[in-house]
């Protein structure tokens, strides 16, 4: 269930204008260290790639 | 009083020159939708609108507004009145029964004790310029069932009436002769006057819409366990439409926002219409349901607004019910009252 | 229609003199022209007050799910064998009915305790539409013959035809007939010719850029004052304390800061994945006009394309939400 | 023009924990500047906004006399985002004070009068403010006999207690401090405060009564009054809304057309038989 609510959050945010690269889903075991440290890394890298977030972002 | 004659075609050309000495507040389509809004470079104002669909109290007491910005410091929390000065402003083409509003919101906001800086302060700073309903634009509207007029200038500075090939423009306080300068130098003679006073009768008949506002009151008071109470409501979704487009409701929130060590707090419009208005930490409302939130937006209105002012808190601009989702008519509810 | 409404008043006569609905909600004739408004009768006699006509806009279900949970409420506190049963009554279209059919699947009320009278629909009239097809000029005076309305404004008469001015979820309609009914007024509805292209304009916004589509969202939600009509018309927004009006923690801030209203709106439109039924009272209520459907009928979309599911059209299938399939949707799992 | 949505600059000097459930505390706030203490002069029986930064404000009675110089005393009860945010705070915590707000008890109406003075549970605060008004030094001389009942649900939920030991040291007022139900270590009065009144049986000859508590006590308490003779013009309470601005203007507050936080909180049941109920 999990994975269809990810499903349509991930397609829905995209659809609005929020970048796909910011919502990223994955599973992770808490056996798979190696995998972890690939997950974090990719993830870092896309965000990098597009910068700082600024939409939906509260300035006062 | 001073009175001029304009062009017609003139109008623009004025609120473009006084656009470049004040913040011009202006009727503008945008979209489907007009709006009363502060002229932004470029923007056409749109003056064969009927009435915008939000009233221009908005300038005066907005959605949201700052009133206190604080910082947390080593020392403990800083703060300071989070008021931004205002600036002259002018606003152009407000209807006779928007401009009124002013004057029903000034009994509140500007009280002997209690004086709000907030809205006085911006709204000593505007000049209305009203622009009178020749023709009364909706069959919804009722002002002069609630001490209004189409061609009133009450709560205006300067009154703008079509007289069909002309605009006479008349300047009824100080604020609003300060605005003389821009309207040229042709002044109005006893045959544009006689035009308007037809014009004004005229304008009156127009109005189909009329409820007793005036006589519900004791009527009300007398009332307030009435069944009647108990249906009207049914309909009601609950939603603030009514009370958010209305131009004389007043009630407001107050919420602290915070990010990092910056914060502020906001006053933010509420409406009573919605159930949290009115309901106390501990889980008791005293308007439990929606048979005495909208018993309490009667009263208010046609109540307790005359009972403390003497002033009835409806300008009958029809806006919340041409835009009530379920139709829910504050004139048949008020005529239905005055039945009882 | 003026047959339907005769069949509608006699049916709803004889179910209040029957007893067997204690309360009917229904639509009678607005206070303005060419409106009708949400109603409730309680006795045969007022059944005579009941219109079924193109100017029926909102989804009545809401009505039903207040009345039953208010009535819920009030038994709480009396013994289980003094309980009293209460049975709404309700004039329901197809969106109606599927939203009836959402709350029976999200056990909101039992199937017993709603009596359905169903009634064919092609379409209710936008206001805002027919606003901006008379180029915003007051109507005082108008009626509808047969596909056709003729109004009087200020201005002089104007003929619009029906069709011009339905609101966009009743042309592109799949479900315009009761999905379950107690009681059938009239035939069934022919199918609405625009139902084909249910997901056109989806796909046509998907195509634009991501930039082009977040300047239609900010630009959409800048026009909301934040009345909460949508959320308030809307069938599906039951909760009892929405997370806007939580506290403790505060979730989004109340003033008109854009990214707010932004996430008010964001959260309230997710929350409504595979239970938007595409009834349109939440564009139809809203005061500004904001396009709240180009973003619900997305998920709907979504939600269909993705596990096959339309929200309240089966009273067999579980919500797409609450259950899975082993082979759903994963392609969008990331893989490093 | 005086901004009146801007608090005072405080500090929390002192917090006492009143009651053993530690969910109500008293707590002394000192004015940052000292000019404002002069500003806000209040009479008991007011109340004011207590302002916690990133929080919100909260409308409390004010505890203390202003026979008390130097602080301002507020007893709060631990409930919604606000006071909870209040009972997390440390003495030497900058805070925000908005006030005095509201009318007050009726001081000049209760001179030369026996004062009868009514209070249930936590609503003692202002109550405990006028006793300790119309007590301090030449002050008491103003007044007739006093007459107090203050009741609880139990022992532990007493507030003030170091005060009531004191009060009932003193000759010149007469206190009757009662419990629901007592414990093992609890010696005094057990009683309904209804029930006690009536045992008490305050004459009505030159007198007022002041009462403040839960609805349910006035509503028992009431009658017995009316019983002994007092006329709705001298019963005196004060009443409880749900408010934000404090000052008449955000419009939540009103029962009928008076404002509680304005008009209020005080009324006496004459003026609130005018008034159309709403709360």
């Amino acid at each position: 269930m999990a994975r269809r609510k990810f499903a349509t959050l991930k397609s829905f945010l995209d659809y609005i204008g929020i970048e796909g690269d910011r919502t990223i889903f994955t599973w992770v075991s808490a056996s798979e260290g190696e995998r972890f440290a690939n997950v974090i890394k990719g993830v870092t890298a896309k965000v990098q790639a597009l910068g700082p977030a600024t939409k939906l972002v509260k300035e006062l | 009083m001073e009175k001029r004659l304009i062009k017609k075609d003139a109008l623009t050309g004025i609120i473009g020159k006084i656009a470049q000495e004040a913040v011009v507040f202006a009727p503008v389509k945008v979209e489907d939708n007009v709006l009363f809004k502060a002229l932004e470079k470029g923007e056409e104002p749109f003056l064969t609108y009927a009435n915008s669909k939000n009233a221009p109290k908005n300038h005066f007491f907005p959605r949201s507004e700052v009133m206190l910005r604080y910082t947390r410091t080593a020392k403990g929390v800083e703060f300071a009145g989070g008021q931004k000065e205002a600036e002259a402003t002018v606003l152009f083409g407000v209807r006779p029964c928007d401009a009124r509003s002013f004057v029903l919101l000034d009994l509140l906001f500007d009280q002997e004790k209690y004086k709000d800086p907030y809205y006085i302060d911006k709204r000593q700073k505007a000049t209305i310029v009203a622009l009178a309903c020749v023709h009364p634009p909706y069959a919804t509207c009722f002002c002069t069932s609630v001490d209004g007029h189409p061609l009133s200038a009450d709560g205006a500075d300067v009154l703008l009436t079509d007289l069909g090939e002309e605009f006479l423009a008349e300047f009824v306080t100080p604020k609003g002769e300060k605005l003389l300068k821009y309207f040229g130098d042709v002044k109005a003679d006893a045959a544009a006057e006689a035009k308007k006073e037809a014009v004004a009768e005229q304008a009156a008949k127009e109005i189909k819409s009329h409820i007793p506002a005036r006589e519900v009151k004791p009527i009300m008071d007398a009332n307030f366990d009435s069944p009647f109470w108990n249906t009207i409501h049914q309909k009601c979704i609950a939603c603030g439409t009514c009370t958010y487009l209305c131009p004389t409701c007043h009630c407001f929130d107050i919420t602290d926002e915070m990010k990092r060590d910056d914060g502020r707090r906001l006053r933010n419009w509420d409406s009573c219409m919605y159930p949290m208005f009115t309901k106390e930490t501990s889980g008791h409302n005293p308007r439990p349901t929606q048979r005495e939130r909208w018993r309490q937006r009667a009263m208010h209105k046609f109540s307790y607004y005359p009972e403390n002012f003497n002033a009835i808190a409806c300008v009958g601009c029809g806006r919340c019910v041409m835009y009530c989702p379920v139709n829910l008519d504050i004139r048949k509810i008020v005529t239905d009252i005055s039945k009882l | 229609m003026e047959n339907i409404e005769k069949k509608l008043r006699e049916e709803a006569k004889r179910l209040l003199e029957e007893k067997r609905v204690d309360a009917l909600v229904g639509f009678e004739a607005g206070t303005l022209p060419l409106t009708a408004t949400p109603c409730f009768i309680t006795s045969p006699e007022e059944a005579d007050r009941l219109v079924w006509n193109a100017f029926c806009s909102q989804n009545l279900a809401k009505y039903v799910h207040d009345l039953i949970s208010q009535h819920h409420n009030s038994q709480k506190r009396v013994k289980p064998e003094d309980r009293k049963k209460k049975v709404v009554g309700v004039v329901a279209r197809g969106c109606t009915t599927r939203s009836i059919v959402l709350h029976l699947q999200e056990r909101q009320y039992g199937r017993d305790e709603v009596t359905i009278i169903g009634v064919p629909c092609e379409g209710y009239v936008d206001r805002k539409a027919l606003t901006a097809a008379l180029d915003g000029a007051d109507i005082r005076e108008g009626s509808l013959t047969g596909d056709r309305l003729d109004i009087l404004t200020a201005e002089g008469k104007k003929e619009i035809p029906l069709q011009d001015v339905l609101a966009d979820n009743c042309r592109t309609c799949r479900f315009n007939n009761p999905i379950i009914h107690d009681v059938m007024i009239g035939e069934p509805a022919p199918a609405m010719p625009g139902a084909v292209q249910e997901y056109a304009e989806v796909e046509e916004f998907e195509k634009l850029s991501t930039e082009e589509r977040w300047r239609y969202f900010t630009k959409e939600m800048s026009k909301c004052i934040r009345c909460y009509a949508c959320r308030q018309a809307c069938p599906s927004c039951y909760c009892p304390t929405c997370f806007v009006e939580q506290t403790q923690p505060q979730w989004v801030g109340l003033g008109e800061d854009a990214t707010d209203t932004q996430v008010f709106q964001l959260m309230r439109l997710f929350h409504m994945v595979g239970r938007c039924v595409d009834c349109g009272s939440c564009v139809s209520v809203c005061p500004m006009g904001v396009d709240l459907r180009k973003f619900l009928k997305k998920l709907d979309k979504d939600v269909f394309d993705f596990f096959g599911n339309r929200a309240g059209v089966s009273l067999d299938d579980p919500p797409p939400l609450s259950t899975f399939k082993e082979d759903d949707k994963e392609d969008f799992i990331y893989n490093p | 023009m005086q901004n009146p949505y801007i608090p005072y600059p405080v500090e929390v000097v002192k917090i006492v924990t009143e009651v053993d459930t530690k969910d109500i505390k008293t707590f002394r706030l000192a004015f940052v500047n000292k000019e404002d203490e002069e500003k806000f002069k209040y009479i008991p029986g007011q109340f004011a906004e207590l302002s916690i930064f990133g929080k919100g404000e909260s409308p409390i009675g004010i505890a203390s006399s202003p026979t008390q110089p130097g602080y301002v005393e507020f007893t709060v009860q631990k409930a919604g985002v606000v006071t909870s945010a209040l009972h997390e705070m440390e003495v030497g915590t900058r805070m925000g004070l908005r006030g005095p707000l509201g009318n007050s008890w009726p001081i000049e109406f209760l001179e030369g009068k026996n004062v009868v003075i009514v209070g249930g549970g936590f609503a003692f605060t202002t109550l405990r403010s006028l006793i300790n008004y119309m007590i301090f030094g030449d002050n008491r001389k103003r007044f007739g006999k006093i007459t107090v009942v203050y009741g609880a649900r139990n022992p532990g939920l007493l507030i003030y207690k170091d005060e009531l030991e004191a009060w009932s040291k003193r000759d010149d007022i007469d206190l009757n401090v009662t419990v629901d139900k007592g414990d093992a270590a609890w010696k005094g009065r057990e009683g309904f405060v209804p029930t006690v009144c009536k045992e008490v049986g305050p004459s009505p000859e030159n007198a007022v009564t002041v009462i403040c508590g839960p609805p349910i006590m006035i509503r028992f308490t009431l009658p017995v009054f009316f019983e002994l003779g007092f006329s709705k013009e001298t019963i005196i309470t004060s009443l409880e809304m749900r408010m934000k601005c404090g000052i008449g203007k955000c419009g939540r507050c009103n029962v009928g057309s008076k404002y509680v936080c304005k008009d209020g909180p005080v009324f006496t049941f004459a003026e609130l038989d005018k008034l159309t109920r709403d709360f």
